[in-house]
């Protein structure tokens, strides 16, 4: 059982998280952050297994992850 | 205006080296110059051309002293950083007398600095950033239809003189588009090269080289390099004079600074100012004989020098003036560009003018 | 400006995010300016600024020869996003003319010695299919406004600059043009 | 309470098993959306933090995108002319030669224009570590050819693809390096997939520990992508790293000190 | 003269170095300034120095960046080609303001040229052969005495201010033999230099850089560094007049050639001609007021730039003098060196004396 | 008739076996007594007098030792900067492509300070020859360390001999570039005995070939001596590159054009 | 059965020669020729093999041969 | 000169074949006389000629400071052999001394307003075991001539320039310049 935190405003929207997180319950949002991309956001926090995947493909270290 | 097309002033170049006959590309990317490699790896393959990204600026103008040996039309292309690691081979190529052309896109320095426009590779260019006693042809141009002229112009040059020569031109003039006709390739002149080493057939050994180990050999080497400048000191100079004719005030200013001191001057008249402009095309050669004919004249009280760097151009205008009248300079650098307004300003303020 | 015949010099300037296409509206109003027998000049934001993900250039469509491509105070601003009316409105000279993107700039405070021009290009340019639309709505506005060539020399120009291979999108921008210029009209 | 404060509270009892290191500034990188540099710099990131040396490392940036690596590690640093920085590195480490020194370099910085500086810092068994990127790109200057961009790869210099005729070949630079006698540990990683991400992170630890024992050269070769350059989006530029560049540049450890040879802790 | 050693200037400035407390050399060979190298990699390791001979001079000029940018003291040597190499390095090291000593021992050129003295390479120390706007101090000694006392107080300056310092000297002052007196180590100064990246202990990052992309955050900079500039000038010109009280005639010479100037002066005593001799100590800073004042004076009727190049510092004096009297020029070049006589002949033509 | 006469009068009828080479000038060699700079010079000449290539052949002079070798080929020649010797010899290749292009270097401008020359060029496959004289010294700066110096070696800037804590390893350059693709002939031999001079020759000769058939880079390294800056007589210094350079710098062929890759002269 | 033609001039009496003739038939002589140097001779050129080792290590081409 | 006391200050130039010991024996003279509290320069030939097989260096002594340590008319040579002679005998001062190894050098033709003094300094060297003393005894021959130094300065200088483990040399090398001096007294 896993959680992940996510800091929307350092997000660039690149999906290299979505593409990993094997309990696929990761996709971009339709709102821009400041920044001007659609950040990620976590659809069923419950199914986060705190495998960390995500965390580690992202370049922006967007993710804290809890188990 | 049919054969006017816009383009940017690197690919200006670019496409003017080939048609002035240059088959011979080596550099290294830098930016702000980019645009011109690009363009000819994409145009030299399909002319039966040599475009060669080289693994480094040292690399690079060796090639071009390699290849200009052999009396092809070669060139390379870099700005400021890369064209300090260049030196040492330009010191070379100037004494061996190798035909070439070497363009600097100048950015903002020193060190890594910026890529923004400047001026502030001068001294390098005009009075020698390598070793030993040498000159390059420097050329200035200020349009992207001149960044294509006078690469022909330079092609010429180095092969007349058999000599280097530098296009020195800055990021802005790199970047914008204008519209330009390219020159005309039956007007481009061809010279015999007998000297070049493309195998010795029926002759004896041809020799590309920089080493006169006995002093007096070497001396009289450079005296033949200078007897040479002084003939392109003779011959080549070109410049622009801008409303000097009844000029009380005149601005030198070359490159894309000319061109906002010309607006300056436009402006300067709406406001009862006789201000003036004098444009070095060449920088070196530098037009000491019509600024000091300026300073000579009643109506000038005054000169500045409007540069993009800390005032390096202006030592030139002052050897030129040479105490006759005050020699006053106005500059931003760092890649700071100023408005043909803040040119004014200074100049008024310089001057005590209102 | 809105008068029937364009004043030149005419000193524009284009500003919005990197991906807006600022850069090509700029060069579109160079070639029809060239098009049509006047002297030009295009120079582009390169550097920090394009990093930071904004980009602007400076067009000068003259009558003459151009002196300096370096404009302080332009005549017109044509505006994509809502930073670059921050950086740019200041600058524009007193009776002007700004011409933004209205579906993307809210909030901002306008100035009254020039003429504020809002075109919901975004906006537009969705219902046209493509946010990427965006920049030919603009250009379009702003030819009707300036009146600074014809609409043949920009339909040459979209030819000239747009690539063998997307050739077939031009009905499209030339769509959006349209749209953007009857929106003035 | 909004489903971000619920979260909030929730996680409190719960263990944080990954976050941002410690010797990371607050900046947000400036790297392209996708592009790796940012997963190598947390894989550095961690490496400084777990082995403790925040204090005495000081890194060296290079000319490239990550020219402005200095303003994401809260360590001294020095900003390298381009290819320069293993001469930088060596000036600083021997000059303070308790320091844990490390470079941070692209494919042209190292493999094209600092190739002299690069063969021998390794050649002189600097104690240094050398984080290679390479991403077969220019990506700082647009997307120009790099030496160890691909055959056919087509890049802003090499228009048709690259054409080994004329341009010569993709370089490779650990295989070319692993020969040399200063060289103590050397890798070669990738940063495309978790499971690559974990070895990338064990390689360059490794590099650092070797720093530490005194015993010579340590780099560590990362196959990382540049989605911006490459015309590609994140999926494809992986799938293009996974089925193009790994081939070519296989995955290996090339050397790794042996237990004897270390000569201790400083 | 029992303190008094007899040594090549090469290895005088290698041992006065280490009374300066410099302990890191990183260089590459070249004639003729080999004995320096070759002295430290004898007596660094003795003093628990380190030498370290690079694979190039461009590897060599960015180690001491990293290593002058830890804060200690460092030096690097090279002869012409070699520091055409370093440009550069050199725009870098003086942008992030790493103080650093530099020596050039000058060799004839440009190109491969020759190993024998020569001083062609003012242009290149005192413009800025490296790109952007930036200033070296340069020293110039003109005995074995010099070479190591003008080392002391180049680390000296390099610490004050922050900023790489070059020595510009010549094959015959590497070369000759001379008694010196070695500077006491006891008068060398310390800096503090919290600047110095040595590891963040207690505190946040320290940066060495040169890289400012914002073109006013690096107009900035520049004018920081100018700053200091017009500090150094105020502060630190030093320069040497000989018999110029009285001068008619101002010979204006540095380094070895100032030495055979002297001899000239005398001999132009014995002949009733009133020659004096002002040698610059410092090349930047460049004495303009004393050449101006001397300028302004009524017995001075004209000056002589002597130099062993085809005119470089010339335009310093010219600047200096801003016309109000005639400059002159002799030189001889690519490693030729005149004797006294040969300048008094060439003085006595230019002015027509007798 | 003098002895002297005598012998040109009997030789009449001989064949004669061996003689200066024809491409070769008259001018005595400026080498020091025993240097083999001197064999290598002949052995090049003999090459391009056999491959009958003469007249088209350029020929590339380094800085060092034989920074005149153009006073003594009767070819066109290009004096290179130091270590640039490979990109000249690319700028000429490329532009005049039927040339017969050859490089002639030492180890400090092939192994230091042209490093990255010697590296790409021969990674681009540039179709040149490079003889490249490894003397394990600085010759004509007087004797300094070279990249190729042994351990413990003494020399002006290695006074204690070399050490590898602090001045590396020597490189071996053979090897570090037979692993580069555009390399298709790669061989190095010694001049110290007649037996390894006729090597040498044949070695010498099959790189010219290889250019010849335009397939690529080659290379043969000559371990040479340097009898004045080694400090010993020609004896004694044959005796140490026998006994000390050749266990670290084995003689070998490490590649030769496969026959199927040549592509026909041209 | 050889011979060697020696041009004395050219010679630096390095004794590479004489070092590698298996006839041992190579010598220095005593006197200087122009350049300073004791040049080779060959004191017996019956002996000669006409083998060209001399040849082949000598570094000034001072040789020729003869079969 | 042959009077008793010497005048500074005092050009000389040591010319011969690169072997011969040239720049030593100029080293020795300049530590000599800076042994006395003179001042002093030392200056080689240094590149081609080097390479060329042959040497010379050019010693000043004085008793002020030494402006142009470049000499044109040295007022002494000390020539080793022929080519030096043909080189450097028509620089000397008018009145000069030419101190010469006629071991080695025949044939020249002698200026006749300078003071020639022959010495067989060659023959002498090797009589006392080696060739390679030559230099020593020129050196004995200069000082006896010139009276610019004492014998006591000399040792003195000999003993500092000589490296450690040649040492035991320093006899030989003593007996050398004795030969050279006696030949001139
Ligand atoms: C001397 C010099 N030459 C060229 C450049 C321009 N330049 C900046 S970064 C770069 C290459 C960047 O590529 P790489 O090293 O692969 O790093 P990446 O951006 O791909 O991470 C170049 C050529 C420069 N700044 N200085
Ligand atoms: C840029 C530059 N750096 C240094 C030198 C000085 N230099 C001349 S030859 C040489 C090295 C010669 O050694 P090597 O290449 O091994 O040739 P060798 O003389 O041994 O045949 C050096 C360092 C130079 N001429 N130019
Ligand atoms: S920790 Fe694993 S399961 Fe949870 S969101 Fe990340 S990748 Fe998905
Ligand atoms: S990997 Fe990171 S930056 Fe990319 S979409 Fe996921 S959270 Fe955002
Ligand atoms: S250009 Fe490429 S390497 Fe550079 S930041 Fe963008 S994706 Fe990364
Ligand atoms: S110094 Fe050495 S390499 Fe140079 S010529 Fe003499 S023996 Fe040969
Ligand atoms: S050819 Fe053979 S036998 Fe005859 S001299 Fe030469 S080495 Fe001796
Ligand atoms: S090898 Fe040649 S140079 Fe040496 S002694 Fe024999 S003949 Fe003379
Ligand atoms: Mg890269
Ligand atoms: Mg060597």
């Amino acid at each position: 059982m896993g959680r992940v935190v996510i800091s929307e405003e350092t997000c660039k929207g690149c999906e290299a998280c979505v593409l990993v997180c094997p309990a696929k319950i990761l996709k971009l949002s339709d709102h821009l952050n400041e920044s001007g991309y659609h950040p990620v956001s976590c659809i069923d926090q419950s199914k986060c297994t705190g495998c960390a995947s995500c965390f580690r493909v992202c370049p922006d270290i967007v993710f804290e992850i809890y188990r | 205006m049919a054969n006017k097309v816009l383009m940017k002033g690197n690919e200006a170049i670019a496409e003017a080296a080939m048609i002035a006959g240059c088959r011979h590309y080596f550099g290294y990317p830098i930016t702000p110059q980019s645009e011109l490699p690009a363009y000819l790896a994409k145009h030299m393959p399909k002319r039966n051309g040599v475009f060669l990204q080289a693994e480094s600026e040292v690399a690079a103008i060796n090639m071009v002293y390699g290849s200009g040996g052999t009396g092809v039309r070669v060139m390379t292309s870099s700005s400021s950083p890369g064209i300090s690691l260049k030196q040492e081979g330009i010191s070379y190529i100037a004494c061996a007398e190798v035909p070439c052309l070497i363009v600097n896109v100048v950015r903002g320095g020193p060190g890594l600095g910026n890529i923004a426009p400047a001026q502030c590779d001068y001294f390098q260019a005009v009075k020698g950033g390598g070793h030993g006693d040498y000159k390059l042809v420097v050329l200035s141009p200020s349009s992207v239809q001149e960044m294509a002229d006078f690469t022909v112009l330079a092609f010429d040059l180095a092969d007349k003189y058999r000599t280097p020569v530098m296009l020195l031109s800055d990021g802005y003039l790199g970047q914008m588009m204008e519209p330009v006709e390219m020159p005309d390739a039956s007007n481009i002149k061809k010279y015999d090269k007998p000297w070049a080493t493309t195998g010795a057939v029926g002759r004896h050994q041809n020799l590309i080289s920089s080493i006169h180990l006995v002093p007096e050999d070497m001396e009289k080497h450079i005296h033949h390099l200078y007897e040479k400048y002084a003939e392109i000191e003779k011959n080549e100079l070109i410049y622009e004079e801008y409303q000097c004719a009844d000029a009380e005030y005149v601005m030198v200013a070359y490159g894309i600074t000319a061109r906002i001191c010309k607006t300056a001057c436009v402006m300067a008249r709406e406001q009862g100012i006789k201000l003036g402009l004098l444009r070095p095309k060449t920088l070196w050669p530098f037009p000491k004989q019509p600024l000091a004919k300026l300073a000579g004249s009643k109506n000038v009280k005054g000169f500045i020098a409007v540069e993009l760097s800390t005032g390096q151009m202006i030592e030139d205008v002052k050897l030129s003036v040479n105490g006759v009248k005050p020699v006053e300079f106005f500059g931003r650098t760092g890649g700071v560009v100023p408005s043909p307004n803040e040119v004014l300003l200074n100049v008024k303020k310089l001057f005590s003018l209102k | 400006m809105n008068k029937n015949e364009c004043k030149f010099p005419l000193n524009l300037v284009i500003a919005g995010f990197g991906g807006q296409g600022v850069l090509l509206a700029g060069k579109l109003i160079a070639e029809a300016g060239l098009h049509e027998g006047r002297e030009v000049s295009w120079i582009p934001s390169y550097g920090p600024e394009m990093r930071g993900g904004t980009a602007n250039c400076t067009v000068i469509i003259s009558d003459s020869e151009i002196g300096s491509p370096v404009v302080e105070n332009p005549d017109v601003l044509v505006i994509m996003n809502r930073p670059s009316m921050d950086k740019f409105l200041p600058s524009l000279k007193k009776d002007g003319v700004c011409i933004y993107n209205k579906s993307l700039i809210e909030g901002f405070k306008p100035r009254s010695d020039v003429k504020m021009v809002a075109v919901p290009a975004s906006d537009l340019a969705v219902q046209m299919g493509s946010t990427k639309l965006l920049n030919m709505v603009l250009v379009g506005s702003f030819m009707a406004n300036s009146k600074a060539f014809s609409e043949a020399s920009l339909a040459y120009a979209l030819k000239k600059s747009i690539s063998a291979k997307h050739q077939d999108l031009i009905p499209l921008n030339e769509k959006a043009i349209d749209e953007g210029a009857k929106f003035i009209a | 309470m909004n489903d971000k404060e619920k979260l909030l509270e929730e996680v409190k009892t719960m263990k944080k098993v990954a976050s941002r290191p410690k010797c990371l500034t607050d900046r947000v990188f400036h790297y392209c959306p996708g592009c790796t540099h940012g997963v190598v710099h947390r894989l550095v990131a961690e490496t400084i933090d777990e082995l403790g040396i925040q204090e005495k490392t000081i890194g060296v940036a290079p000319v490239g995108c990550s020219v402005f690596a200095y303003w994401y590690f809260d360590t001294d640093f020095s900003q390298a002319a381009h290819g320069r920085a293993p001469a930088v590195a060596t000036g600083i480490k021997r000059s303070v030669p308790g320091s844990v020194v490390f470079t941070y370099q692209g494919d042209g910085d190292l493999a094209a224009i600092g190739t002299a500086e690069i063969i021998h810092a390794a050649n002189r068994g600097e104690k240094i570590t050398v984080i290679f990127i390479n991403n077969a790109i220019y990506g700082m200057t647009g997307g120009q050819m790099a030496p160890t961009s691909l055959i056919n790869q087509k890049t802003q210099t090499s228009p048709y693809g690259r054409d080994s005729e004329t341009m010569g070949y993709p370089i490779r630079v650990s295989e070319m390096l692993s020969g040399l006698e200063g060289v103590k540990y050397l890798s070669r990683v990738a940063v495309d997939t978790p499971a690559n991400i974990i070895k990338a992170k064990a390689a360059i630890k490794k590099a650092f520990e070797t720093q530490l024992t005194g015993t010579g050269f340590s780099m560590v070769e990362v196959l990382s992508i540049c989605p911006t350059d490459w015309g590609l989006n994140v999926a494809d530029s992986k799938k293009w790293l996974k089925e193009n560049m790994i081939p070519y540049y296989p995955l290996q450890e090339f050397k790794a000190p042996k237990a004897e040879e270390a000569k201790g802790g400083e």
